[in-house]
């Protein structure tokens, strides 16, 4: 929606951002059309479709019954018809239902069809823990669909790469699912171009240059890695990378960083086994393995469900915790 | 023959007391005695005050998003009711507080559930309720497979199950009926039509002019009834619940209600809903209707009413004391209840609280102050 | 009103032309013409042919698990011919060959679908075929997001979707009709009931009397006809077609078919189900009884048959020829389809053919013999 | 079911002892049932259940309509009242419909409802690819189950294993998914004791001893790199893990054999990204970093959906490329 007064002087958050994003995307391309659970007359359950079907109507900003398989299973239909569908899965923790949908369709029809019909389609979904939500409301599966050759994994930490990378998203002749850091949806606000500009899918940024380790990390604990950069001795130079984007990878930064850090340490909230951070790991043993100087260390979510949220302060990786990890990755 | 009807099917609508409180004798014949209609009124007073209860909590952020009751109370009370406590298994979503409540489970328990603390899902020896159901649509499964269990070891059980209008769009829910039917278990289906899934009015959510109809798909007996009537909704509920329990198959019982709160705490219904739909419904409220039957039968006074009014804040302040005097889980619970027998990799997660396992103590590495 | 009917449904059932191949002539009027029946009885012949030839393939080793057609050629058929080609979506399952091909979608293709090779699912420029879907019920809502599409961008084209009895009861199979009904797009619902899902019989499969019924919850038009009546088939399929074509939203037809082969190749019906059962129906065979009809219509004789079987034979072993004569695919092809624009890590994939990321070459490693 | 002269004379194949393992507990504990697609009077469409039926009776042995997320809800909902429930999803690629429930149901009851209720239940599933099946009947999705806090994933490949484990497994209070590699499901026979017996669930098996590399690998893939022995140099000595059972993942042993060997080679079929053999390649670096000669080397699936069966053989990890990834990581 058009920039207010608010926005202009104090900046974006990122609900503002994809926001943005998502009204001039549809006002650029007819095609693009959101659809999901309260995303109409509602604006979304976190507002982020906010003004939406006022400007587009109902037939562009679609409230759907409440079915995640549904929502996923048209949405394939639309975009295997010329539509540029942007379905919302409410929270990461419904995505359950749409599961195989997303799996066994959306990811295989260009190869299944040797390229004839393709699924140009962006999945957008809350995702993530540290705002007291209910159970399934704070899930992080992201390993899970960077597992599924044919989807695209993106994961913005920012409001400005919010937008560009949402832009690219809908833009994509592929599935994208479009994870949305909820923990920060609001807690930052940036100043970021008002006219579209995309930003690749694929490339990570570094938050910050050092020289003695690398913190990999992505989605809102890229703030916590932040946080913890400033309790680091005054010593310590460590380069921090926002992933974005967890596939493709951009294993070239990564490797680029460690080979001259030595050191790595991964932080995500999933739980730990079987996570993306294992990827990581092993990519920079396998391709940085005389570089290292110690093991790649991982600090993640425990390898427990969630915890309701009186608990879920102690599950989350917080600023003590990778700044421990560090020190021990240093200490090695 | 060229052209026949291969199927006919057909849905009832029931209502025994009315909006304004009158009631049909005729139907409401063996039905629920005059002190159980005192009793059940008052549970729902005391309901009333618990949910506005949780609701203050909420704002005053001593707990977190909570889907309000209010309006529903004659559904889930006629219905739990008409189950045996103790017997029979109640597999709730999350706005049958009463329900539960009639059978057993604490009520600061499902306080304790809504301050994000899984304690208070434990379900007490005896009690025979699942634990409240985030994702919308799939515990009705789990209540079709508890009834087979029953049906397989010839136990005079029955489950039934809560969801909402909104619920009966997801495909798990036609799973569970199909399996029910198909199995002729003894579960019965209550769908708490309130009208609205959030900011989606049910109209919107199909096209379909009733919910029950959908019971018609399977040949499972359905009934549509008055959800804010106490009265029919225990007919419906019992006349069901015995039918399976004798073993006659699964039914599914449309309740025709409103919820007159917000969907939850977190939600704001004046951006979706007119004030006018609101209002007309608060007319319909089944406290009020109630008490304006009793009264008119003699049955209650406004005496009765203060005292019932002064039970129920009691009993909430004594909810909410027992819901914050549990205070905060020990953080080992988090791992202590995902297996029955923890594995390697949790116990040593569960001793260092960390994920990364250079196995040294953070005092080794350099920390300035030592980890707890 | 206490009590009142809140919903009222039917499903009717039609039937044009019966199994001794006599028609029901003022039902027929504007189905089909004589010069339309005669060429689908054809294309039936032929299918069947192939249908057999795939089968013989199959046992021979030249093709993989292959799932029989036969039995169901009026179904498809007549459903196909109601389609417009080229304008129209067909949404298939595994079973309508027959519709497909009248589509355009070549049948060497289908053959290298089975034969294990992705390139028969690659969609000429101009077919309006979505590729085989293996994933039973998950299908339905792929054409229903494409009908919605049409509907969005005033489009006078309509899906029809293919599935069996057994997918009735998947979840995905509810949440497609209800989206279809709630929005009203033009998607036509063509159930093939041939009364088995693998060993599971319908009336074990649901409860229910017939699966048209199901429509009934989404207040969704539905028929019942005999599927293996060509006539049947057709009016009812091109009734919900123009219908939906013309603005007035989905419907759902149950053709009432039966598997006449193994489920597939890899199955041994018999395992299952009596052999008189199977027998009864072949005498309802759809090609048999419009045989009989079109002899009886003087429109045909044997010396056409023995033209028709050897044109059968003819195309049979074109497309097997065809098929067999695309051979394997460039393996890099698992890459190139993969997303628009490849990944780097597949990029190194597709170079190495490996998976460890060593950068070293096999010979470097001292492989005794190189790697291709 | 009872033995055949051709079992007892030539041993058991893998199904054979499923089978077994199934008759002898349906008879020993009478909460056991059996439910799914086809596994009643057809015997599965491997013939799995192949005779139960005739035995216990279908209300024991059970046809179930086709719908995966009900035969998983429902089993959920059996095995919280009291009894054993064995549902069957009738390939790997059908968890799909069911992942909601396995995921977000089965996994988290007990923790959720901090012990009160729990789901002792054992989905068994025909899992990954060389059997010439059409598509989604090849994949191996066992990553996701592991990352999965609350499940446990078992994968046996030989007779021996999977009767003892499988019986493991319906007695475990906790829900396991069973993962059966059908490529072996009848190559191997193996003579295997009559009498029920159990194997822990978590304790991997060292099929080979050796000093030179570890291989670890699971399912059908063991006998893949038991293949690749006999092809490397005499003088090259290799240690061969099966590990059985990837969740809970039994680390010590990996970490015992690469303490001294020095070296780690994972083989396994799924894609390569995010991967299983991720999560132990990441573990090996952890708690073997000084040990490690050479980085850990993967043999995986490519980063693509399983190829349709004309291709499966260039997919699949042979012999050969399991020997070239030993012999780079000697050459290291
Ligand atoms: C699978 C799933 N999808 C979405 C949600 C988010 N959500 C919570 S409640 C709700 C609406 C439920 O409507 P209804 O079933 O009518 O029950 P009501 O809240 O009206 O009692 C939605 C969409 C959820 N909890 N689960
Ligand atoms: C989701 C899913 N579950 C299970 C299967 C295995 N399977 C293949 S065909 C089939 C039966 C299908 O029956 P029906 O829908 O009646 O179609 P028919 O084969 O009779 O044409 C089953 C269970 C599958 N392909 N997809
Ligand atoms: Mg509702
Ligand atoms: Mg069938």
């Amino acid at each position: 929606m058009p920039r207010t007064e608010a926005m202009i002087k104090q900046g974006l958050t990122l609900v503002d951002a994809i926001n943005e994003a998502l009204y001039q995307e549809m006002e650029r391309d007819t095609r693009v059309v959101c659809l999901g659970e309260d995303v109409g007359l509602n604006g979304g359950v976190f507002r982020v479709t906010e003004g939406l079907q006022k400007v587009f109507g109902p037939e562009r900003v679609i409230d759907t019954p409440l079915s995640e398989s549904g929502i996923m299973g048209t949405s394939i239909g639309l975009a295997m018809a010329g539509m540029r569908p942007v379905p919302e899965i409410q929270f990461e923790g419904f995505l359950g239902p749409a599961f195989d949908q997303l799996v066994n369709h959306a990811a295989r029809y260009r190869n299944r069809s040797r390229g004839s019909i393709t699924v140009p389609m962006t999945v957008r979904v809350p995702w993530g823990g540290g705002i007291h939500a209910p159970e399934l409301h704070s899930d992080s599966p992201e390993a899970i669909y960077a597992h599924t050759p044919g989807l695209k994994v993106v994961i913005p930490s920012t409001p400005y790469d919010a937008k560009g990378l949402l832009l690219s998203a809908i833009r994509d002749p592929d599935p994208v699912v479009f994870f949305e850091p909820k923990r920060v949806y609001r807690s930052h606000r940036e100043q970021i171009p008002e006219e579209a500009y995309t930003i690749p899918i694929g490339e990570a940024k570094v938050v910050a240059e050092g020289t003695d380790v690398t913190i990999v990390s992505w989605g809102a604990c890229v703030h916590t890695c932040n946080e913890a950069l400033d309790h680091l001795p005054e010593d310590v130079s460590a380069e921090l990378i926002d992933l974005r984007t967890i596939s493709p990878l951009d294993a070239e930064a990564i490797v680029r960083s460690v080979e001259k850090t030595g050191r790595c340490v991964v932080v995500h909230e999933a739980p730990k086994t079987a996570g993306f951070g294992a990827e990581i790991a092993t990519i920079v043993q396998e391709r940085s393995f005389l570089h290292l100087k110690a093991p790649v260390q991982r600090v993640a979510g425990f390898d427990v469900m969630m915890p309701y949220y009186k608990l879920e302060g102690q599950y989350l990786p917080d600023a003590k915790r990778v700044e421990e990890a560090v020190m021990q990755c240093l200490a090695y | 023959m060229p052209t026949r009807i291969a199927y006919e099917g057909k849905v009832e609508y029931l209502q025994i007391l009315d909006e304004h409180g009158v009631l049909d004798e005729k139907l409401a014949k063996d039905t629920l005695s005059d002190e159980d209609v005192v009793e059940l009124y008052r549970y729902m007073v005391k309901c009333r005050f618990v949910d506005e209860t949780a609701f203050k909590l909420q704002r005053a952020k001593r707990m977190g998003t909570y889907p309000q009751n209010k309006g529903q109370e004659a559904a889930a009370i006629g219905s739990g009711f008409a189950a045996k406590r103790g017997v029979d298994w109640l597999v709730p979503c999350y706005r049958e507080n009463a329900a539960l409540w009639m059978h057993g489970q604490p009520m600061h328990q499902v306080f304790m559930y809504w301050m994000g603390d899984e304690r208070g899902s434990k379900i007490p020896e005896g009690v025979c309720t699942l634990p409240l159901c985030v994702p919308i649509g799939t515990q009705m499964l789990h209540a079709t497979g508890m009834a087979w269990a029953f049906k397989m070891r010839k136990e005079p059980r029955v489950a039934i199950t809560y969801f909402g209008d909104g619920a009966t769009s997801e495909g798990d829910f036609h799973e569970a009926m199909n399996f029910a039917s198909a199995f002729q278990v003894p579960c019965v289906f209550f769908c708490q039509n309130n009208q609205w899934a959030i900011s989606v009015p049910r109209e919107q959510q199909m096209n379909s002019a009733t919910v029950a109809q959908k019971a018609l798909a399977y040949d499972m007996p359905c009934i549509q009834v008055d959800g804010n009537d106490l009265f029919a909704v225990y007919k419906a509920s019992r006349d069901a619940i015995e039918r399976a329990r004798s073993g006659g198959g699964p039914a599914f019982i449309e309740a025709v209600t409103y919820r007159l709160a917000d969907h939850t705490t977190a939600d704001d219904a004046r951006r979706y809903r007119d004030s006018e739909e609101v209002d007309a419904w608060m007319g319909k409220d089944p406290l009020i209707r109630l008490r304006k039957y009793l009264t008119g039968k003699g049955l209650w006074d406004d005496a009765k009413q203060a005292a019932a009014d002064e039970a129920g804040r009691q009993t909430a302040s004594d909810v909410v004391k027992a819901a914050e005097g549990a205070g905060v889980p020990p953080v080992t619970d988090m791992f202590d209840y995902t297996f029955e027998t923890m594995t390697p990799e949790m116990e040593t997660q569960r001793r260092t609280m960390r994920t990364h396992s250079l196995g040294q103590r953070p005092e080794q590495a350099g920390l300035r102050e030592s980890a707890k």
